[in-house]
């Protein structure tokens, strides 16, 4: 009912870290506006987050929030949905060719621009290797753009060097340290520049330019403001990440989704294509995180000090 | 005393035990999900997301009585689906055209592995692996690492059309009458060979079940929008395959091979050939389970059908299929992909937090066999 | 105190709805030995898994008493260390372990640390090969390497290393020929002469009259008799086993032998692991029409690796050519044998003979399916009338043909397995050891339908290690050595003594009166040159 | 003629073929790499690049040997490379008694997926699906989903550290004179005996031969820093498995139980215990594997080990461990996993396109086997 609408929230993979930070924000928000959330995580499996979908439509969810694993094969789904009266948002990631109510996000091209003006910044000259995300994740080949359009004018002055690129299973720590380990020995460790897309694997990349001493002397990128990779860039191992309030787009995303519930109007800022139609989108800003304004974590409420400066 | 009567029926009817777990679970969630969990609607979409796994498990079974296993058919299926979805999307191929170029390139593609692993003499385990990753690698390179969307509606229709309601009851009296004649023609070929004819209430009873079965099965998909093509589909391949495992010459060589190839081959069977076709039938169903589901995602897309193997296999082990070969049923497997369905379904039904669901999933997977095994006879 | 030292009271067991076990008692003295008679499937392998823990307490009723008192046992663990040792009737040895390890497994020599003692365990296993007449064994070889007989003296082997007081041989000597057999039975006697008691199980009558002081007669799960050995004769043996008499064991051989239809040429099989080494070494051979040919020769002769050559099932490299009525064969596979019209019962019979996972009717049509089916679809009840034609044809004892064929006794597994090809309607047909763990009734009965196959026409080639069945039924007989051709004799007046020089040794030195070889044409004996 | 007795070595020493194809993979990426592939430096990348699958491979040998399989060994690392992390990070537990704990923690839950198989008769395959799901699930459970960062320094000394090269020196000459003395002892064991010596020359070869592998081994680590510790956890794991299965009592019964369980029951051999002991030892490795990682990635992450297993039991094929238990080695298997390292790292030095690395490297896991086949002898 509209007093106490339920919604259902259906998460790509919790074992990727900001996701259980977003679910918990977003159940706390929604909570406060007198909603119930039901929470389900697919495990990065697209079949699985089908199921789990039209199982949250079977038990008549009110609002159905989606963070996709693939963007592009929900429509048959979301089509059931709107069959059944239920309204759906796409969290974080864009759903394409569906029919959905509304978008929020931060811009991920943008986050992708900002990797690489975080690390061009701190090495404008060099070779540089891009480590991208995993290989069947859309949102990957949208950060590898952003980042290539701010690069690009720098390859094309001959003042950086692509000297290698690779895509990173499942975003895995662990791979991410074995590419850059043997990236480090094809290149004499001649590497001076690491665009990674986010900090599971820019921890990988640390950890392998940690054992050739170089940990610190070249910049990383990284997102999310993982608590490990904020202790990083306080460190200096981790240059930059992208700080996306978390906070702030799960009590976004759930006043929008109870909103949707009252039928009420949210206020949109934006509109993106989805390749079925126009879609009213609120767009968020990410802020890039270097040392000198990790203190933002703090007065955000993202992590409490004491979570930082432990060891 | 009782309780070794119990244990008889259990061994006579190994299918029993499965079974009454699958009761126990349905009886549980649904009294957690205050009856959510029977409504028709909700059955529908269990048969409907149990039918990839379903249609794999088919194929799988008979592999591994053969004595073999395939991990290959994930990614085998995200090829192929992968395919069906260029051809569609790209190429706009008429949907039969489509169906037929995949299905023979799924049995390229089944008896290239099922060749690499009776002639080549390449443990399956590792032709398996190798296709799992090359597969999965010319997926990627067919699809660029793109989504491919979005497909026709016909297609979509072979994973989200229903059968209209009054072919669903025609579909159900028309098998009822099937067992019907099947029964009598049993019978009267029995006595034409002069061999003891079953008491007449025995088959009546049986046949009488049979229907109760099938009414309560139409019925209910009825109720909500009718028949789910997959699982039509999955009926007839549940058919099909318990007539050739059962009935065939070539269904009784697999269970022969997979239980002694030696012996088997000294008979003068071809040895080789058996397992080649097997292999060759696991990528017909890789290609139907892939058409499946990208009729249901409306798009190829380049991590379908990956972990598929691992819950194919499971299903198999679940029903009761033999890890050493020589012995399995496919109403076994399809029962295995039922249980981890109702599992996945009821859970996420239950809004259980992640990992718990993992934790009692795989609790349960462990507790559903092991009441299995220890009701079976001792060997 | 009891003067014997193991009673067993009215030992039921039952398996499923049948019973196996109806009430037998026996009792055994030390040092005495008692040879257990019956059919196949009268229920004496039972008896002895039920004495030596295989099956646990609470499987079964009845009361064993050891050397009076109650056997508290569970598990084989703990009647081994009671004392009682048991040799299973199929083959209980891990093939990919050495000889040495198959001996000693669960008693092994140790080092400090659980360590394996090599070098001692090597020295035992050589010794204990050595009593049984074998040196030459290489006890570090894994026993795959090693064919049937020899793996059954290996079983031997790990028995007598045991601490053995009472030792069971369940049809230790299916697989041996006659002088291993005297090895054995000396062996007995030594044991006997200990203290140690043995009970004896084997089809082979004369055996237990040689060396068995009692005999135990079962039938159907129950026990005839027991009754002092002197007090008995094979005969009588026989007419309580089978509760009949059994008037002629060979048939009288009246069929009649035709033109030559089979040629072997120049067959030689190469080692598998060793290419350089030969097993079968240019042999060559005719045979006629309705004829029975019987293959002679010693454990490891090559016998087995010549019919399988010849049937196309042989692992290794082979050469050779194979003629069949006057048209040279492909006999590269069963397959293509098969249907030729050449036909083989192989030797072993766990390995290459049945199929675990099948019932007992699904194994006999596993070569004829075809036959019973349209499109591929298999007529049930035709296949199921087949079925009970050889089930009857053959008195398999099965309760029926729907049991899985592992729950059927040694002996009627053969009888499956022979029915098997049987209905393959073969035109040669190739027998090797085909009587093994096989009762005498059912003996005589193969032997019969040897002869009426023959009379139909078809060429028998038969391989045994029993030299009296080779003459009894055989029209000819060949004889192997180390992979030659070392007799190829008509079975008139043939001795047993002939056959057996001629397959021990060539050389003039060692049995320089006996010695009958090809191409010489010795006196007294039909020699046939090829 | 002479390809005969090419076949012929083949045969006696199984591992040539394997030994051949690295030698071949190696020889193509040096060319590739202009040499950047032989390098000590990636020499040592490498090996520590193999540590985690090698460590786990150790295990799964003797699992497969015993003729079962285990699943679950890749989220059972993950949580406990996890809860090594947790101790580590969040209760600053000294490093000797993480490892104690984390070790007993491995066996205890290896014993239990011992049990459940060895006693309770569920399938291992079900028993490590169960697992593999449960144990992620806990780890979850455990790190709330989160990354544990940063862990001590001693910790990541366990994966990143090397052996000063002095000591390495000391370590080569150790393992030297111990191969001299055990030639020698089993010399005069023999002797003693009363069984043939082999020639003095052919054990001088043999002990050479070690020497010369152990010097280029030793050697190249130095020029490059060191041995590396995992890699040395490794080369000690190695001695311990391979003594424990060619000559300890236990060893052996591994291998009887997986080749012919019924007759090593009746042998009075104890088969489940022998099972649930070999399980323990895969939970332990486990740990091991699951320290290293933790300590390589100086955290402890939720998706840690993700499909470790397909990749340990793959490593055991390829070294030529037979899918029905009853043969493998444990060289075999650490070669095994070698392949795979040098493919991995091969590939991505070569910078090639994911997918063209996932078809090569599946291709070239079913030409190695192949190779190792089709040498073998036919049985
Ligand atoms: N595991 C089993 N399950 C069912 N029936 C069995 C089983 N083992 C034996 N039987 C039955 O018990 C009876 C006795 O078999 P047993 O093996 O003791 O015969 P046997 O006297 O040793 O015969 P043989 O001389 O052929 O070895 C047979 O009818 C057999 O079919
Ligand atoms: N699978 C095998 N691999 C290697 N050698 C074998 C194999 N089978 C048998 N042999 C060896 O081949 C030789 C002859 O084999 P086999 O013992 O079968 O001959 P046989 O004359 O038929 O005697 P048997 O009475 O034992 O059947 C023996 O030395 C035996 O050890
Ligand atoms: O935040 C990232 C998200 O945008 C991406 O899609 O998946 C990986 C995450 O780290
Ligand atoms: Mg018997
Ligand atoms: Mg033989």
């Amino acid at each position: 009912d509209a007093k106490n609408p339920k919604i259902g929230f259906s998460i790509d993979d919790l074992r990727v870290e900001r996701w259980a930070r977003d679910r918990d924000f977003f159940i706390a928000a929604a909570d406060k506006l007198g909603a119930k959330v039901f929470v389900q995580s697919a495990d990065a499996s697209e079949q699985r987050q089908i199921s789990q979908i039209e199982n949250l439509i079977s038990r008549g969810v009110d609002v159905i929030v989606i963070v996709p694993f693939n963007a592009t094969v929900l429509s048959n789904t979301i089509k059931e949905a709107k069959k059944a009266g239920i309204k759906v948002v796409s969290y974080d990631r864009l759903i394409l060719n569906a029919d959905i109510d509304a978008y929020i996000s931060f811009d991920n091209e943008k986050v992708g621009e900002m990797q690489a003006e975080g690390v061009l910044k701190a090495q404008p000259k060099g070779n540089y290797y891009l480590l991208g995300g995993s290989p069947t994740d859309n949102n990957a080949k949208m950060l590898r753009e952003g980042q290539m359009k701010v690069l690009q004018p720098s390859i094309d002055k001959g003042d950086i060097k692509i000297v290698g690129q690779q895509w990173v299973k499942d975003w895995s720590a662990t791979e991410a340290l074995s590419i850059v380990e043997n990236a480090l020995t094809a290149n004499n460790n001649k590497i001076d520049a690491i665009v990674a897309s986010n900090d599971g694997t820019a921890g990988g990349a640390i950890q392998a330019l940690a054992s050739q001493k170089m940990a610190g002397k070249v910049p990383v990128s990284g997102q999310d403001a993982d608590l490990a990779a904020v202790k990083r860039v306080i460190a200096g191992t981790q240059s930059m990440t992208v700080y996306k309030p978390l906070k702030l787009i799960a009590s976004e995303a759930a006043k929008l989704s109870v909103q949707l519930a009252r039928n009420e109007k949210p206020a949109y800022n934006s509109q993106y294509e989805n390749g079925a139609k126009k879609v009213d989108t609120i767009l968020l800003k990410p802020t890039t995180l270097t040392k000198a304004n990790v203190d933002l974590l703090v007065t955000d409420g993202f992590y409490t000090q004491a979570q930082i400066s432990s060891k | 005393m009782s309780s070794i009567n119990l244990k008889q029926l259990f061994r006579q009817y190994k299918i029993m035990a499965l079974l009454i777990a699958i009761a126990l679970i349905w009886a549980f969630f649904s009294w957690k999900t205050e009856g959510g969990f029977v409504t028709p609607r909700n059955l529908s979409n269990l048969l409907r997301q149990m039918s990839i796994t379903g249609v794999l498990a088919c194929g799988m079974v008979l592999v591994i009585i053969a004595g073999e296993i395939d991990l290959s058919v994930g990614s085998m299926l995200g090829l192929l689906g992968g395919v069906a979805a260029v051809l569609d999307v790209t190429h706009h191929l008429p949907l039969a055209l489509n169906l037929l170029l995949v299905l023979l390139m799924g049995l390229a593609l089944g008896l290239f592995n099922g060749y690499l692993t009776a002639y080549m003499r390449i443990p399956s385990f590792i032709v398996g692996l190798g296709g799992m990753l090359a597969f999965r690698g010319v997926l990627l390179g067919v699809t660029g690492g793109l989504t491919i969307a979005p497909v026709s509606s016909e297609m979509v229709y072979l994973g989200q059309g229903y059968l209209p309601p009054q072919l669903g009851i025609a579909l159900g009296i028309g098998l009822f009458a099937l067992a019907l004649v099947l029964s009598w023609r049993r019978r009267s070929n029995r006595q034409q060979h002069g061999l003891p004819v079953p008491s007449v209430w025995r088959d009546a009873v049986r046949v009488l079940l049979i229907g109760a079965v099938l009414l309560a099965f139409v019925r209910t998909l009825n109720t909500y929008d009718g028949i789910p093509v997959p699982v039509l589909l999955l009926l007839a391949l549940l058919g099909l395959f318990s007539y050739l495992t059962t009935q065939t010459v070539f269904g009784r060589r697999i269970y022969s091979v997979g239980s002694n190839m030696e012996a088997t081959r000294l008979s003068g069977v071809n040895v080789q050939a058996v397992k080649l076709w097997v292999f060759g039938i696991m990528g017909v169903m890789c290609a139907l389970a892939g058409l499946v589901n990208t009729a249901r995602l409306a798009a190829g897309s380049p991590s379908a059908g990956n972990m598929g193997e691992l819950d194919a296999i499971a299903a198999c082990f679940i029903g009761g299929t033999s890890m050493r070969g020589g012995y399995g049923t496919v109403y076994g497997a399809l029962i295995g992909a039922l249980v981890m369905a109702s599992l996945d379904n009821g859970m996420s039904m239950l809004d259980v937090d992640t990992y718990w669901q993992m934790i009692v999933k795989g609790g349960i997977l462990m507790l559903a066999v092991w009441v299995d095994v220890s009701t079976r006879a001792s060997r | 105190m009891s003067d014997y030292l193991l009673e067993m009271q009215g030992i039921v067991k039952d398996f499923g709805g049948v019973r196996a076990l109806d009430g037998i008692d026996i009792k055994v003295k030390a040092g005495e030995c008692l040879g257990l008679c019956g059919e196949n499937g009268a229920g004496k392998s039972t008896l002895m898994k039920v004495l030596s823990g295989v099956y646990p307490r609470g499987s079964w009723q009845g009361e064993i008493l050891w050397q009076g008192q109650p056997l508290q046992s569970q598990s084989v663990r703990d009647t081994e260390a009671a004392g009682i040792i048991i040799i299973h009737q199929e083959l209980m040895l891990v093939q990919e372990l050495s000889v040495a390890e198959n001996i000693f497994m669960g008693h092994e020599i140790t080092l400090p640390g659980g360590r394996m003692n090599y070098p001692a365990m090597y020295k035992r296993a050589g010794e204990l090969m050595r009593e049984l007449k074998m040196p030459d064994m290489n006890v570090a070889l894994p026993v795959m390497q090693y064919g049937g007989g020899h793996q059954q003296l290996v079983e031997i082997a790990k028995a007598l290393n045991k601490q053995a007081r009472l030792l069971i041989l369940d049809e230790p000597s299916s697989s041996l020929t006659a002088s291993e057999i005297a090895v054995l039975l000396d062996i007995i006697r030594d044991l006997k002469a200990k203290g140690v008691a043995c009970v004896y199980i084997s089809h082979k009558l004369d055996e237990v009259a040689a060396v068995c002081d009692t005999v135990a007669v079962i039938r159907d799960g129950k026990h005839i008799a027991t009754t002092p050995m002197r007090e008995m004769n094979v005969d009588q043996i026989i007419t309580q086993m089978v509760g009949r008499e059994i008037t002629a064991m060979y048939p009288d051989q009246e069929h009649e032998i035709g033109e030559v239809m089979f040629e072997a040429r120049n067959v030689t099989c190469y080692d598998a692991d060793n290419p350089g080494r030969k097993r079968v070494d240019d042999i060559s051979f005719t045979l006629k029409r309705g004829e029975i040919l019987g293959v002679a020769g010693l454990v490891g002769a090559g016998r087995t690796e010549l019919v399988s050559a010849l049937f196309g099932a042989y692992p290794g490299r082979s050469e050779g050519e194979v003629w069949l009525d006057g048209v040279k064969v492909d006999t590269s596979s069963p397959l293509k044998s098969i249907r030729m019209g050449l036909c083989m019962v192989p030797e072993d019979r766990k390995q290459h003979g049945i199929v675990p996972d099948l019932n007992v009717g699904q194994n006999i049509t596993l070569t004829v399916l075809q036959d019973f089916s349209r499109h591929g679809r298999i007529d049930a009840e035709a296949e199921l009338k087949t079925i009970q034609g050889e089930i009857g044809r053959l008195q398999l004892k099965t309760a029926s043909p729907f049991l899985p064929i592992t729950s059927l006794s040694g002996g009627n597994q053969q009888k499956a397995v022979l029915a098997k090809m049987l209905l393959a309607r073969p035109k040669v047909l190739i027998l090797d050891e085909p009587t093994r763990g096989v009762d005498v009734g059912a003996k005589a009965e193969i032997y019969r339908l040897m002869a009426e196959l023959a009379r139909q026409g078809v060429a028998i080639i038969m391989v045994s290690s029993e030299l009296a069945e080779v003459l009894g039924v055989s029209d000819r007989v060949l004889v192997i050595g180390e992979g030659k051709l070392r007799g190829n004799f008509i079975n008139q007046d043939l001795s047993q003594e002939t056959v057996l020089a001629a397959a021990i040794d060539q050389s003039p030195q060692n049995l320089p009166s006996q010695r009958t070889s090809q191409p010489a044409n010795a006196a007294g004996n039909h020699q046939e040159s090829l």
